[in-house]
């Protein structure tokens, strides 16, 4: 058993150390009833490690690679091209390997890299303070909700039919217990966000309005009149960002005036993984930094005057205020952090432009070449590097059409809205700086076969 | 000391609260490395593209490194700096390296804090996780593309139903906290199921802060659970209190201090008999792995830290994985998504009318199906270990 | 231009104070004649790791992988399961971004683990020194000749006709230009050695005589009896190891007398990688060490007290004794030393011994089931993971028959000794731990159709 | 001071000649790590093995850790201890990152020592070099299913060959003094060829020791080169020493301290035309790509170390590579074994009598092919630069 450090001997000396004569005699407070004796049914013995990498190959190519095929899944997670430096470091085992930075003398690497990417975050965002991350967007968003009812001591929250629906599936399941109310809606395959039917929804008791941006469809909107609605009522306004690439083109929803800025951080630094671990990106004004849920890393000056970092502003979480902390949120996604922090610093805002750039502009050849076939319409007047088709069929069936023909061609909307007629034939088409223009010919040709 | 927790050289002033930190001990690891913000800069990059304005064989579109002149944007481009520090390949590996060494971890040594329930990572973990089946799949791929990845997590699931001898196990809780919060919506939703509103969970003063945290959360008012002169449950106490208001007690068993809880079955047994439903808080259940099953104790939920009982990397606080092993009682309540069988295919239920065994889920609790990345570095341990090695491992843990 | 820390600015900068008007007056030595004025024709710009990550990733395909198909080659380079951990530890940068070691206060590091390494070495081999590698077990064997040389002051070696043929010429290259005279013969299809032949060849003018164990058809012979001989005429005895795992599970030369053992590393913690970077072992007797080549790494005590490791008897090496010393290798193997080292600190004696027995329990196997196909037939009497079929077909094009059939079916010796009749129809089939029974199925079933 | 160079407690005596060595400078970067005998033991192990009685999953033959019963060994079988220290997984994961710990190294920062040659390691090249179809290819398979892989040796080829602009590339030289003895007997079998026996090699006392060691290696006796005031090759007192005994000239450019020789092409001609030939070091040829090509200041072969020119890691000592250019008059005697095409195919020609181009070559200098897994790393660096990026290279060395 490769793993154990210890031997039979040292077990047997560590028992007579202790005073025991068997093993099982350690267990003593487990009344004899409730021990198991003798093997659990069914579970087989150790392995090798061979035997075991052998397995888990087996099961890893059953299932079709990302990379290996044209590619255009987005709705929240994202193909990028991660810098191999990048897992590389996060695999040093003082990264990969360390605890919970409780301890700050043995823990500056990590507290230093927090501080770091708290920085980045919150000049992404456009916000004066993040926090140490969360555990994904849609977490990060139900988290924004609750924190603008604390901050507003309203419950009533507005969410925008553009909003990711698994995570407005989140925020309504964790609603029905806090007993929070909240306003949804499903998009419409328009040009159009619901900017305007959102500003009319505010009222005296709204806490927050949840905006994304882009949205599910991929559309762009101005934040700042929605903002303006939101603080003339005294409430928040909550932005999500699920492609966080978008913001090195397009405008941050700080600048426009969102009051919390939350989103996936995924696009950065981290690959696809079936869908986690993710990391959660938490923004918001320095004003309301005590009612914000999470770990913080904070710079400081010990006795000798030299720097330093340290988590702060503890008293929020969990492990001193128990239950009247900000939330429960211990274990958050520390290591997703560090590669985002690591990709971030390797792009730098130059890099970072130049991807946000290049992915726009394959969006835009992708869209133009797509929306030419017969039948098949843009939905989207704006879109960063995602956008909505739809199609003369319903996109469900026709999505695993085009994966009998190799190519893994968007989510569908019927996919994300079961049930919902109107969206039935609704595609969401991403398109990253991964996809050559050889990709977008065979996805051309494959979805004008499907659709035919 | 000033506490500047937005950034570097943010104005923010020294911040009054921030004054109760201290920093303690020795700084004997610590090497000064300056911030990324003092070695970047904005113009500084590690990351080349393809500007070649002839199309290269990666395939590149053309010149398209500058905002494209007709680009569809909404008029919002962003105009103003950003403020993101760049750095070229080597100095971003030096820097990280650097900072790397100002970190202690189990790779160094044995760890002073969390030592009985922090475990060696092993690297074939690291291996098998980033395959490309498992690394560069899509969470919303279609079904019939991702078979592999639902077995993994199907048969994460059978080991840790069978370890502990539950009924169902619900795999998309991130973390420790996470699943504590589903176990809590289990049974919240079972109860209200009944048209039982209790409002109360019972926990002990030592639990760990998430416990109470996660009840506030999950809508409860918190109390203490008494606890006798050993430190342990104070049985008599309990079941004074227990009564139609209490919808659940929360026990952390073994509890922090690695101890088994030997009145749990009576524990369990009290709370069933006055209504309530027993969660218990495994984080370590790592030492009776293989020698007990929390099943035969009359435990209702448990949620199981991949990243302290099945060696998923602890990464300096995260990311974790907290699947909750449930009792036949909570099961139809469990969250969405989970993975059922049909015509010996894996399938993947999203939607809360489908599948059989579930009905009665209370909601989504995650965009996507939980931490993937996890679920193939803990099945290659527990396949690594194996039934004979997870029973050594609790009984080394004890031993220690 | 991802690599480089210097930006524009930096260079102008540092030209200014250089006080250089331009780049090109810094290449003033270079006369103005050969200097190159514009770019070389035919070449490529930057591309970005995407693309360069795409068109390795592309040339890679292009190749039939081991791992995929049942797999039977060995001839000097062996496929053994290498544990994930190993290829963790090396990519460490502090181990693959150091310099050689000659500064031991920044290198304690690679010293102490090349000190371990000669000790594993060492004991691997019976012998009582081992130095810190050499390129790979082929040029391991000509300095260990050409040492051979210098310790009896003769020069003609007796080469067994069972060393790897292409050791052989290596050394036959070499001696052409060193005046050194070789004699060399080639293998017969018989289940003897040639040992007897190699005793009485031996006479008062040979420096040494070398003998691969196990040798190139698999076949194990006692070295002792060779020792004696060698001994007895004042010559050396050089062992060539080319499968370390074999000597798990057999005596080794050291043990039966062998002066100078040498051989290739590559089994223990190296990947196949096309045969190379792999890693030389050479080991000696004390007495000799003054005229090993290459590095050698010692344990120290400092003035303090203090144990430490130092680069010693450096006045052997090139870099001190220029034309007079040793050998002129100077960078060898460092890493792949590391490599070894873990893999072999993570058997142990006692994983050692078991994986040398999963091999040779394996090879029984195969050896039984593949003799078994009619017209085939078993070459070896002894034999540890390797051993050597004779078809009833040339070998060579069966091999190529096998690819078709999708198996890696063992080295022809056509392959090996091109234009040699009496060995076209032999094959040297290696089985590893990694072989599995339906890979053992597989090749019984292929190979029997195409020796039809 | 004790040398003990055999290994840990082996009983060797204070070493005489080792007390000439001195530990040098501080030692502030030691913590004093225990030797793997001192922590291991020969019962521990990091490594399981498949003993199941059953046959496993993996195919497992049976029961087979001990040797076999009916073993075919010759009777030979290892009875007596090994004495070989194991270490579970974590012990060794502990070990080697602790002792890593102790290294300076490139990724920590600039290098005291060597660093005008030694530079950043990009992680994309050790990516590129474990893609399977690389890693994982034996030497021996047959050519047509390795085509991928004799691709790259030939695209690398090609690069080298182009930037050097010289004649043909052997790529089997295993490092630097390797090459340095691949260019020398090119030479030495191009001069017997045209029965010319000639005896001394010419080198500079400022040359790296390799330079005369080689030279010696490959059967030839080596003398200085006089040096001017400057430190440079004095091309009158050279010309003086050129005769009929000088089969060839070893310089170094550009020479250690970075400085090219001006007088190169003024030496070949005068090499040349005493019927001598002309090996030039390039350990340093990084500061010149792109700016000079070697192959127009007439010198014969030249060798590149890929583990200082184009990125591939140092290793703390190796593994390196040496690929040595050379000139149309010493490309037919360069070593086996070689890449042809034939019919739009990559051809691997190992056999003496083979091949076109090189039909009095000198033979084998390696059991394969040379360093392939050095041939990806560089590979991909030299994509990645490009030509533009590498002449760029060789500006800020020159600069720095
Ligand atoms: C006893 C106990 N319960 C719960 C938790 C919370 O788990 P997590 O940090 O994964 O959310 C922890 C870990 O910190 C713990 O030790
Ligand atoms: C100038 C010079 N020549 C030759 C060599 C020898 O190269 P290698 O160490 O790769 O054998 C070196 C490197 O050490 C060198 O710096």
């Amino acid at each position: 058993m490769r793993y154990l450090p210890l031997s039979d001997a040292d077990r047997v000396e560590m028992l007579c150390v202790v005073g025991a004569g068997s093993i099982d005699e350690l267990f003593r407070d487990v009344p004899a009833e409730a021990r198991l004796n003798g093997p659990i049914h069914g579970l087989p013995n150790h392995q090798s490690e061979l035997a075991v990498e052998r397995h888990m190959a087996r099961l890893s190519r059953k299932n079709m690679v990302a990379g290996d095929v044209p590619f255009f899944l987005g709705c929240g997670a994202y193909r990028h091209h991660i810098p191999a430096s990048v897992d590389h470091l996060i695999q040093r085992g003082e990264y990969l390997t360390s605890y919970t930075p409780y301890q700050p003398e043995i823990a500056q690497g990590t507290l230093q890299m927090l501080f770091e990417f708290q920085t980045q975050v919150a000049r992404l965002y456009g916000c004066e303070v993040a926090n140490a991350s969360m555990y994904d967007g849609s977490t990060a968003m139900w988290e924004a909700i609750l924190m603008a009812h604390r901050v507003t001591r309203r419950n009533k929250a507005v969410i925008s039919s553009g909003v990711h629906p698994h995570y407005v599936s989140v925020a309504t399941t964790m609603a029905k217990f806090t007993g929070d109310a909240l306003a949804t809606a499903q998009p419409e395959l328009t040009t159009d966000t619901d900017a305007a039917a959102l500003i009319e929804s505010i009222d005296g008791d709204t806490s927050a309005v949840v905006v994304q941006y882009p949205d599910i469809l991929g559309r762009i909107t101005d934040l700042t009149p929605i903002a303006e609605a939101a603080h003339a009522a005294g409430a928040l306004l909550i932005a999500v960002v699920t492609e966080p690439v978008a913001l090195g083109l397009i405008k941050s929803p700080g600048e426009m005036g969102a009051d919390i800025v939350v989103g996936e951080g995924q696009s950065i630094g981290v690959g696809l993984q079936f869908g986690g671990p993710y990391v959660g990106l938490f923004a918001t004004r320095e004003k309301f930094v005590r009612q914000m849920p999470g770990r913080l890393a904070g710079e400081t000056v010990d006795a000798e005057g030299k720097r330093g970092f340290v988590l702060t502003l503890s008293t929020r979480e969990q492990h001193i205020r128990r239950e009247k902390a900000t939330s429960n949120i211990c274990t958050n996604s520390g290591l997703c952090a560090l590669a985002f922090s690591i990709h971030m610093s390797l792009l730098g805002e130059k890099g970072l432009r130049q991807l946000a750039s290049l992915n726009h502009a394959r969006a835009c050849e992708a869209a133009k070449r797509l929306s030419g076939i017969p039948g098949v319409t843009l939905v989207n007047d704006s879109f960063f590097n995602e956008f909505t088709l739809k199609l003369p069929v319903e996109a469900r069936p026709a999505v695993h059409a085009l994966v009998e023909k190799g190519v893994l061609g968007g989510v569908s909307l019927g996919r994300l809205y079961p049930g919902v007629d109107a969206l039935a034939n609704g595609l969401v088409v991403a398109v990253t700086e991964t996809v050559t223009a050889e990709d977008i010919a065979a996805f051309e040709a494959a979805l004008g076969e499907v659709v035919q | 000391m000033t506490v500047n927790a937005s950034g570097w050289r943010a104005s923010a002033p020294a911040n009054a609260e921030g004054q109760a930190q201290t920093v303690t001990g020795n700084r004997a690891l610590m090497l000064e490395e300056p911030l990324l913000f003092e070695i970047g800069s904005v113009d500084q990059t590690g990351v080349d593209f393809d500007d070649h304005s002839a199309p290269t064989q990666a395939g590149a579109v053309g010149a398209e490194l500058r905002p494209p002149p007709e680009h569809r944007l909404a008029g919002l481009v962003r105009n103003r700096p950003i403020g993101l520090a760049g750095l070229s390949e080597p100095e971003a590996v030096r820097h990280y390296t650097r900072l790397s060494r100002q970190n202690y971890a189990i790779d160094l040594g044995l760890f002073p804090l969390g030592s009985c329930t922090m475990k060696h990572n092993p690297r074939l973990n690291e291996k098998v996780a980033r395959m490309p089946g498992f690394a560069d799949v899509h969470p919303l791929q279609p079904q019939e593309t991702v078979q592999g990845a639902l077995e993994v997590i199907d048969q994460l699931a059978v080991w840790l139903i069978k370890l502990t001898g539950m009924h169902g196990v619900a795999m998309s809780p991130k973390a420790g906290a996470h699943g504590e919060l589903c176990g809590l919506l289990c049974i919240r939703a079972a109860l209200e199921a009944r048209g039982d509103k209790r409002e109360v969970v019972l926990v002990p003063e030592s639990a760990h802060g998430t416990n109470p945290a996660t009840a506030a959360f999950a809508g409860y008012r918190v109390e203490n659970i008494p606890a006798n002169a050993a430190g342990r449950v104070d049985l008599e106490a309990l079941k004074a209190r227990l009564g139609p208001d209490v919808a659940a007690v929360m026990i952390t068993n073994p509890n922090t201090c690695g101890l088994f809880e030997p009145e749990m079955k009576a524990i369990s047994d009290a709370v069933h008999a006055a209504g309530g439903l027993v969660y218990c808080d495994g984080a370590n259940f790592n030492a009776i792995v293989g020698k007990v099953r929390p099943g035969d104790l009359g435990i209702d939920a448990m949620h199981i830290n991949l990243h302290k009982t099945f060696s998923t990397p602890h990464g300096g606080g995260g990311p974790g994985s907290g699947p909750v092993v449930v009792s036949k009682a909570l099961a139809p309540f469990a969250p969405l998504p989970f993975i059922d069988r049909r015509d010996g295919d894996f399938l993947l239920v999203e939607e809360e009318s489908a599948g059989d065994h579930h009905g009665q889920t209370f909601g989504r609790m995650t965009a996507f199906h939980g931490q993937m990345g996890m679920f193939t570095r803990a099945l290659a341990y527990i396949l690594s270990h194996g039934a004979d090695g997870l029973k050594q491992v609790a009984e080394d843990a004890v031993l220690n």
